[in-house]
């Protein structure tokens, strides 16, 4: 399974990720509040997600990290 | 031992020039040495004058009253004759200077400098001319060791004419 | 597991300053990236600007410093003459800092032909110091100091930096980018990473203008910034590369 | 090594930066400070150095503060407007402690003003000028040998404490001729640990000015006042002449100094008991050198309005007993002038 990681405390919720992710099913508006007053996503459907890193590149905190699973 | 000097004229005359080979050449035989120049804003034409003091020691580079003075033009006249020491030298650029000095208590040499450079070939050697007058009424500097500071200053395809025109003006206070 | 993106080990774990959706970010992100692909770090000196990114020297794991305002491209000649050529040097300017204050110091970096690389953030706003108009501001566009719009008979129109500073001789390369999507994202990286070649081999002054946006100062959300910059500002500040040496007869 | 020269101040100033190991120079042309950067432009080449004419002196004074972020020996030279245009980055400089040397060639001032000897600046590079509670070390050389000395201390000064050192002269200074023993060429040792070099076999460098929050900010504005106050602790330096027997005493800096000394001398030889305190480091003020003058009278002779008059007034015992005497606009006094001056003052103290 592929992985999507989201630093919870770095995200200033600009919702780039969710907008540009080419399935749009993976990652959704969370619901949980950070430190700062923000809801970052959360990962509602990794099995769809192919990896392909958009959302990390379009994330202006650095906030997100993307690995591939290569076990076949 | 103090000698002060001031030589006073007009932009382009060379008179620093004049005051920083009389100075080269004292701080050579080991004397405390200032050159004070003073410019006007304008590169040409404008007021430019500079003050010596030869020493034996530092003190003011500002002169209150000068041993001798040497004044181009009608307006270094007009402003320096003042500053002559009592019995002190005014030399005076009669090629320009129409003008008399008033006071009777110091010496008044005249000398038609830029005549006299004429003569010697070159126009522009006036401020040498004077620089040779001003070597006879020392006794600090000779004439030879003058022409020596020349040939190591000057630019060498000017350095022969200089040396003529320093010539002259030391013959022709005689 | 294989590493699709990870966040750049030349970055600090401090949090960024900037409001949320700033392009910013995504700069200092791409910078971040590329010195760290290129092994740069060793050889980095980073000069920051006053603006919103005045405290990006604690978000990099490089040698920075943070010049006053509009001065950084005189700090930086200062440094990158002193420094031996391989080493690369980074000018890192808003347009209220580049474009109002500091015109003649990057103007004239240009001319000299600077060898190093400034990256240019324009969001035709003042960000840290609250929203006002900077000569980069649209026409009609409303901030704190021009609350009824820009207006052209008053302030003047908008000016475009790339192509100015491509107009000068010293200039090596000046391109214009944006990062309201991941394809100008890609660009801007692409773009980001020639200029630092560009400096490695001794060229010119490289100049890389990024159109980014500013939510806060905009007065809008973040995904509605994007959408501006697509439709407003491509219209006054075109992308495209300006001056190249692959490219002739501009 | 030995060899006497007769050099103008500019030009011995110039060499003997150059020879304290400063190889990159910038600035912008203005008189009467210019000789310094002609005489850099000359000579960088032969030493492998560089030579920046700038296009203000708002980016020449910006670039030293670069070139020093990098270790190296950097210098402008200016004159009164320009550094006026300069002292945001003295400010700046002061602050993130970059060791960089700046020569200000006072101009009378304000504004434009001649280009002859003045003392218009000292309210500028003693008390500030730029913005925010910051010193900058500033020492005033008085005869070119001086300035020959001085030179390679303002760039030691500068590096012990990581802060700006301004060398100032003026227009007859910087264009006096006098004889003078240059000081011997050496290697600038670089043992700093705070330099941007690239961040090579150690953690990465911040020069920066900004804290994040008030409290940072006076924890930072703190660190930097302990900074100054060693420096006016440690650094005062003066010459004192002829203190002792003295009832009246000159305070000058600088050009009129120099001219002071034949007053000092034409006074003795009038029965006169006159002497003279010269500060060398205009700020620190060489408060040191005042404490124990009590019973005697100073005056205080500057090429401005009266600049160091309320320093000196704030160093001596009694206030009372400070007198000023300038000239302004590049009129410089004589030793007569000074000397009258004083026997007036003189006859009137002693009634």
């Amino acid at each position: 399974m592929n992985s999507v990681k989201i630093n919870f405390e770095l995200c200033k919720e600009c919702e780039y990720c969710i907008n540009f992710c080419p399935k749009q099913t993976i990652l959704k508006k969370g619901e949980r509040l950070n430190k700062k007053g923000y809801y970052p996503p959360e990962v509602v459907d990794i099995e769809s997600c192919t990896a392909c890193g958009t959302c990390a590149r379009v994330c202006p905190e650095a906030a997100i990290e993307v690995y591939k699973d290569v076990t076949l | 031992m103090k000698h002060e000097v001031i030589f006073s004229g007009i932009g382009g005359q060379g008179v620093i020039l004049a005051g920083k080979l009389l100075c080269t050449a004292a701080a050579k035989e080991g004397y405390t040495v200032t050159l004070a120049p003073a410019y006007g804003q304008e590169k040409r034409g404008g007021r430019t004058s500079c003050q010596v003091v030869i020493s034996d020691e530092i003190g003011s580079p500002v002169i209150s009253e000068a041993d001798l003075i040497l004044v181009f033009d009608e307006k270094s006249l007009e402003d320096y004759e003042n500053k002559v020491k009592k019995d002190g030298y005014l030399l005076i650029n009669s090629s320009m200077i129409n003008i008399e000095p008033k006071r009777t208590d110091i010496k008044v040499v005249k000398i038609p400098l830029n005549d006299v450079a004429n003569e010697v070939g070159n126009a522009r050697t006036a401020n040498m001319v004077a620089l040779g007058a001003v070597l006879k009424y020392f006794d600090l500097i000779s004439l030879e060791d003058m022409k020596q500071i020349m040939a190591k200053e000057m630019k060498s395809s000017i350095v022969e004419i200089n040396q003529k025109a320093l010539q002259a003006g030391y013959d022709y206070v005689g | 597991m294989k590493v699709i993106y990870e966040r750049p080990k030349i970055l600090t774990d401090a949090y960024f300053k900037y409001c949320g959706g700033c392009g910013h970010g995504l700069v200092n992100k791409i910078i971040a990236e590329i010195l760290e692909e290129e092994k740069l770090q060793e050889k980095t000196v980073i000069v920051w600007p006053i603006g919103c990114s005045v405290y990006a020297d604690k978000y990099f794991n490089v040698d920075s410093i943070c010049a006053l305002h509009g001065r950084a491209p005189a700090v930086a000649t200062g440094i990158k003459r002193n420094l031996p050529n391989d080493n690369l040097v980074i000018v890192y300017q808003g347009d209220g800092d580049l474009v109002s204050e500091g015109m003649s110091e990057i103007i004239h970096s240009a001319i000299r032909g600077e060898k190093f690389t400034v990256i240019f953030i324009n969001n035709a706003i003042y960000g840290m110091t609250g929203g006002q108009m900077a000569p980069t501001t649209l026409l009609g566009q409303k901030t704190t100091t021009s609350p009824y719009g820009r207006k052209e008979e008053e302030s003047g129109a908008p000016v475009n930096m790339a192509e100015l500073i491509a107009n000068i001789k010293g200039c090596y390369y000046s391109e214009r980018v944006a990062v309201n999507s991941p394809r100008n994202i890609l660009a801007t990286k692409r773009a980001i990473k020639k200029a630092f070649n560009y400096q490695l081999e001794g060229k010119g002054l490289c100049f890389i203008e990024v159109l980014s946006q500013c939510p806060t100062g905009w007065g809008m959300k973040p995904l509605k910034t994007l959408e501006h910059v697509e439709k407003e500002m491509l219209k006054v500040y075109p992308l495209g590369v300006f001056k190249s040496p692959e490219v002739k007869n501009q | 090594m030995g060899e006497k020269l007769f050099m103008q101040g500019n030009e011995a100033l110039a060499e003997s930066a150059i020879r304290a190991g400063c190889k990159f120079y910038c600035g912008y042309p203005i008189t009467p400070s210019s000789e310094i950067a002609e005489y850099y432009a000359k000579r960088m080449p032969e030493e492998n150095g560089v030579f920046i004419q700038a296009e203000t002196e708002v980016a020449a004074f910006n670039m030293i503060a670069g070139a020093t972020a990098t270790g190296n020996r950097a210098m402008t030279a200016t004159s009164g407007p320009g550094f006026s245009l300069g002292v945001e980055a003295m400010s700046f400089m002061a602050a993130a402690g970059l060791p960089a040397v700046i020569v200000d060639v006072m101009r009378p001032g304000p504004a434009d003003g001649d280009i002859l000897a003045a003392q218009g600046d000292y309210f500028q590079v003693v008390k500030g000028g730029g913005h925010g509670d910051y010193n900058t070390i500033v020492l005033a050389p008085f005869s070119v040998q001086e300035m020959a000395d001085l030179t390679p201390q303002a760039f030691e000064l500068a590096e012990k404490y990581r802060n700006p050192v301004v060398i100032v002269s003026d227009g007859m200074l910087a264009k006096m001729m006098e004889s003078v023993e240059l000081p011997e060429k050496i290697e600038q040792k670089k043992n700093f640990d705070w330099t941007l070099t690239g961040a090579k076999g150690r953690k990465h460098n911040v020069i920066t000015t900004c804290a994040t929050g008030p409290e940072q900010w006076e924890q930072f504005n703190l660190e930097l006042q302990k900074k100054f106050n060693t420096i006016a602790a440690n650094e005062q330096r003066w010459e004192a002449y002829q203190i002792e027997d003295a009832d009246f005493i000159i305070v000058a800096f600088g050009s009129v100094a120099r001219i002071a000394l034949s007053t000092i001398k034409k006074a003795r030889e009038n029965g006169l008991k006159v002497g003279m305190i010269r500060p060398i480091t205009l700020w620190p003020f060489p408060k040191k050198a005042f404490a124990e003058l009590k019973d005697k009278d100073f005056l205080v002779v500057e090429l401005n309005a009266g600049q160091m008059v309320e320093d000196v007034k704030l160093a001596v015992p009694d206030k009372e007993r400070v007198f000023f005497y300038g000239r302004l606009g590049g009129v410089t006094p004589t030793p007569d002038e000074l000397f009258n001056k004083i026997r007036e003052l003189y006859a009137k103290n002693n009634q």
